[in-house]
């Protein structure tokens, strides 16, 4: 019935089309530990190829069992790898959709909307980045340790957890060359006063010359209070409840601060990444 | 080749699919070719500049949704200077959404879109009547007249009533907004629902009600449709819950003679091109020449409208 | 033990679960134990005898469903002789619908209804007022309001007035009620809605147009029991597209004093059983001492009534 | 959530509950030509032993290809077995709900509701049965022959079709010592003439003391037509569009002749059979 859906459309004269509907195939859907799972799907090279950290796709979350998710669920980009043609997701089981995104298999298909978004920006004169993460908003900011890489720049990468256990990434930082700081609420290093501690060691070693960070309120506030502190920028990716993920509903909007005026801005199309000394803590 | 233009009081269009306002923008041609369109409709402005409505403003219902986005509004200055400027690349006619919350303001404003490269205006008659109650003005036969005569008064250009299911007047309604000098009605905007959390207690949505779309709305704005189209002369243009072709031969059959798409772009971004395309080839299978000949084909007996009405109360 | 009784106007219920008139009748007994229930409530009957509609009477609309039985209806003596002993040799209290299309006729059949054996009278407002342009009396406050005032001069049962969807004006037509006598509100009948079969062209049901219940109906239904219970300070009983615990919860915390479950009844004979035991361990689960613990709990900020509904209209 | 729901409910005083509802085993399910498939359940011997030839079960069909239907479907009894303890259902694909049935595999659970309705009846003095079956009729009428054979009864069943290719249960029918008569379209045997002048061959002879039938409307009329030429008796099982399908609702009635008035009669609670000569061809 919707079959047409996936055909090649003309190209227009002065607008090229920059996001895509596709069904891709699922390569693998793994546990990451208790609370998280690892989506890899089969994706085009010319998807790939336009895929940039802090960019999101809207995923068709299928029917199951007896559940049937209706709007689309925005989920960051892990991990593009044009080389083995994969697309990664790392998601969080929490209501109907991620519960049907945990049931797909390999070789069943998940309908993808994107990339969609604006991304991360690393600007020229930042050799030193930050990134400060908790949770799922690792997966988020995973891709942008990539992208330093390629770049060469060094990145340091705060990652902060409940538990050990539930650290997730940190080898994959290590890799590319990130020096990994974790800090855990079981261990009791986690608390607001010990990251600045952190942090603030890092803009002393000269380590900070950009943030980036994803999500958590008391995160954005204690970055914009050092941020202001000693002039240093920084970059966030916000969430907001989705309908379209283009930016044809107004659903996705957020208040920011822009000169002496608050202005609302869609998470979807002005965003997801936002400069982070606008954001407003919530 | 089966035809799949129609005829909306003058206004040609090459097929009876459009946009329905609020789930369309300039955005989508990122994704297909906006001259595949029937029409492009554009989200309601009014005339001053509007913050819209408190987040969330979206949240899922057993396969539908509900929004309470409000109507953010730039204001005209920034839509003449910006949104009317893109569409004119295209030859797909415009259609320009407003609302206003007083007749006075409402009537300037449509003054004030008609402007060239503007082939109509769909007047969003279900915002609230400051004047009066603080009722949709579409809710009620006299205060849909009124209003319909001060935006006549206004424009030249063919006006289509955008009407709202919140009311028990349907057709009473409809037969109001023609007399009042509508060229054509759209029915219907969302029906007023409201979801709660039952974890945290609160409302689903900022603004603790909002409009339900897609899906469920169906049923009840199909009998809308269907009701206005047996109580009016003017074309009626179907819209609620409209998701595949199979779903727009059931409004064309019950009078509508061309439908907008809302919500179902949201869950695929070129719902309205796989039904163009699906819609030339069912009318193929079927052996029609076009889109004409399927409008307003329901048999229904010749039922009197009235009887129906009633009867078909619990 | 958590407490799952409830106080209706003075009549208390074990549990705050009830069938919707319709969907109910001896028969289930041949299912489970009517014991059960919170109360028993009668299809809707009228004075004299009635046919129904035409078939097809009912069919499905995406996971809802749509219905234009009409009232077929025995008539009184009929009702009495045989419905009104059958339910005598349960303890629950038996709650008995009744309509009539004037309300002089409505008020006798409700003084013939009030006899031992029946506890409360759920007086069917839905149905159309004849002597006016047949639209249902609960479509508008005015006609709302005299017909209870008849209604509340037959009876000194307990009066339940059972709204309709199908109106602009929720919180005035239960105000209307309130003031002319109910003692409760039943929140909400169907809403009438269509659905056409696009190979044969027809109209699904016999009768062209229905009432959907349903999934559907829910967010609609829910809005509006919401509006009532904030609009009057008598009891609300939530009706519609009810089929899980978490659907009564959601209504409980919306400001319902108990609830009423219709067509679920038709997918699982048994779900009302169900959803009372699963009540039941949900509030022990949450730590509650009982349902009257979650009625009216919805964190709503206090908004003013009318400037919500003002603003969620699109 | 709705696991209370085959719980056992505790027996009332004066009401023993007569359908239950519950979740039962698919043992098979395989088409038996190209438009029919038989279902074949794993049920419980209680259930079993409650069902009558005519009676039929009310089905919840599950979501199945993105198809969701929601009412529940009636489906008549084609054959219960307490040896075995199968519940046989034959069905035909028209739409979501047969389509969903068609898609159930061994070992899933198909929700059932029943038994239900009035079943057919067998008067001591009706020796000579003769059985009229087009079709899908055959999957209401087959059980008769079961039990027409249990009480000693001579059964004649005529079975028409399209094709012969299509013609089903004959040797069914065979088996239990039925005389078998068949008339298809193909070979322009199954008229209304000839099947006329088939029947009244068997009224000549005496082998013909009550009719049973089934669905078609052309039948009906030619069998009232025979009934009151002789005076013989028959039943027939009627479909309706239902909801409930125990009485609730009034959704399935039709009108039947009963003395010089006309009634409506619910076909899932008077019904599915009823007297031939009082149902009204539609
Ligand atoms: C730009 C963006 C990127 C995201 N990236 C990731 C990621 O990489 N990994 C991950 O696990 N999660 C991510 N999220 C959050 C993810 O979208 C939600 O967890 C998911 O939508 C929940 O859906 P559900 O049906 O499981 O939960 P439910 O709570 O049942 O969802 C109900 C509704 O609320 C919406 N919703 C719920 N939580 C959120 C949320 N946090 N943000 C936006 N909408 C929400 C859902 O989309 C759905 O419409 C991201 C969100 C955004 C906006
Ligand atoms: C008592 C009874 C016994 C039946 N026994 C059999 C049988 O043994 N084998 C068999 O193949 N069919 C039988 N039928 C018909 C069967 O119920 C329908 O074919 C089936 O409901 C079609 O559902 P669907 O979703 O596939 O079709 P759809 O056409 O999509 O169904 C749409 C709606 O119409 C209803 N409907 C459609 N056709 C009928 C019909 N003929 N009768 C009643 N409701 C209908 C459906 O239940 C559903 O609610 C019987 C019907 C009745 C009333
Ligand atoms: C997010 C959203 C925003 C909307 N905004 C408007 C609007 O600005 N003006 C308007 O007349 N209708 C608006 N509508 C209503 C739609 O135009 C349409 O009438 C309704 O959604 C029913 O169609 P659907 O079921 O196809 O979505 C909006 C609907 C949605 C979902
Ligand atoms: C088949 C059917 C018959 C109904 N008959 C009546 C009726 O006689 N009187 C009445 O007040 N409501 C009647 N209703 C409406 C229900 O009582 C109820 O208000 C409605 O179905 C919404 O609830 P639900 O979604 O749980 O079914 C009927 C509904 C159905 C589905
Ligand atoms: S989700 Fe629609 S504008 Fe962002
Ligand atoms: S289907 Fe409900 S009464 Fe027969």
């Amino acid at each position: 019935m919707m079959g047409v859906r996936e055909k090649i459309m003309p190209v227009q004269q002065e607008i090229s089309f920059k996001a895509f509907e596709m069904g891709l195939a699922v390569k693998s859907n793994d546990p990451v530990n208790g609370e998280y799972r690892k989506l890899v799907l089969d994706a085009p090279a010319g998807l790939l190829a336009r895929c940039r950290a802090g960019q999101f796709f809207h995923l068709l979350c299928p029917q199951s069992g007896g559940e049937t998710p209706y709007l689309r669920r925005p989920m960051s980009i892990y991990g593009f790898y044009p080389q083995s043609g994969e697309l990664h997701f790392l998601y969080k089981v929490t209501g109907a959709g991620t519960r049907a995104l945990a049931a797909l298999s390999s070789g069943e298909r998940l309908n993808v909307l994107g990339p969609l978004g604006v991304p991360f920006t690393i600007a020229d004169h930042w050799q030193d980045l930050v990134l400060v993460a908790r949770g799922v908003g690792l997966a988020t900011l995973a891709p942008l340790a990539l992208e330093a890489q390629r770049l060469g720049r060094r990145l340091t990468a705060i990652c902060s957890a409940r538990h050990p256990d539930y650290l997730m990434s940190t080898g994959y930082f290590a890799d590319l060359g990130a020096d990994v700081i974790t800090l855990t609420d079981a261990e009791g290093t986690s608390d607001p006063d010990n990251l600045e501690r952190v942090i603030e060691g890092l803009v002393a070693a000269g380590r900070a010359d950009a943030f980036y960070t994803c999500g958590s309120n008391r995160m954005l506030r204690l970055l914009q209070t050092i941020g202001a502190r000693h002039g240093i920028p920084g970059q966030i990716a916000l969430e907001q409840q989705m309908a379209c993920g283009i930016g044809m509903c107004h659903c996705c909007v957020r208040p920011f601060n822009r000169g002496d005026k608050q202005v609302h801005l869609r998470v979807c199309r002005e965003g997801p990444v936002f400069d982070m000394m606008e954001a407003i803590a919530w | 080749m089966v035809d799949l233009s129609v005829d909306i009081a003058g206004l040609k269009l090459k097929n009876p699919i459009m946009p329905a306002s609020g789930t369309f923008s300039e955005e989508l041609a990122e994704i297909f070719d906006l001259e595949r369109l029937g029409a492009h409709v554009t989200k309601t402005i009014t005339r001053g500049w509007r913050d819209g409505n408190p987040t969330p403003r979206v949240c899922e219902v057993g396969g539908s949704m509900l929004n309470s986005i409000g109507i953010p509004s730039k204001g005209v200055g920034a839509f003449l200077e910006k949104v009317v400027p893109f569409y004119r690349r295209y030859e797909t006619p415009l259609v320009v959404s407003i609302s206003g919350n007083t007749a006075d303001e409402f009537a300037t404003l449509c003054s004030e879109v008609s402007v060239e490269g503007v082939a109509a205006i769909e007047v969003n008659i279900s915002c609230p009547n400051i004047e009066e109650d603080g009722k949709a003005f579409a809710i009620r036969p006299s205060s849909t007249y009124d209003v319909m005569r001060r935006l006549r008064a206004a424009t030249d250009l063919p006006l289509w009533a955008k009407l709202t299911p919140n009311t028990g007047e349907t057709p009473e309604v409809a037969r109001a907004a023609e007399e009042g000098g509508a060229d054509a009605l759209v029915v219907a905007n969302t029906i007023l629902s409201m979801a709660i959390d039952i974890r945290s207690r609160r409302p689903k949505l900022g603004n603790l009600m909002g409009g339900l779309s897609g899906p469920s709305l169906k049923p009840i704005a199909l009998r809308m449709a269907y009701q206005c189209a047996r109580a009016t002369g003017i074309p009626v243009i179907g819209c609620g819950g409209i998701s595949t072709v199979e779903d727009v031969i059931e409004y064309l059959i019950a009078g509508a003679t061309a439908v907008q798409v809302g919500t179902a772009t949201f869950i695929h971004p070129t719902a309205m091109i796989a039904i163009i395309d699906g819609l030339e080839a069912w009318l193929a299978d079927e052996g029609l020449a076009g889109v004409r000949d399927l409008i307003g084909t329901v048999i229904d007996g010749e039922q009197d409208e009235a009887v129906v009405f009633m009867e078909a109360a619990p």
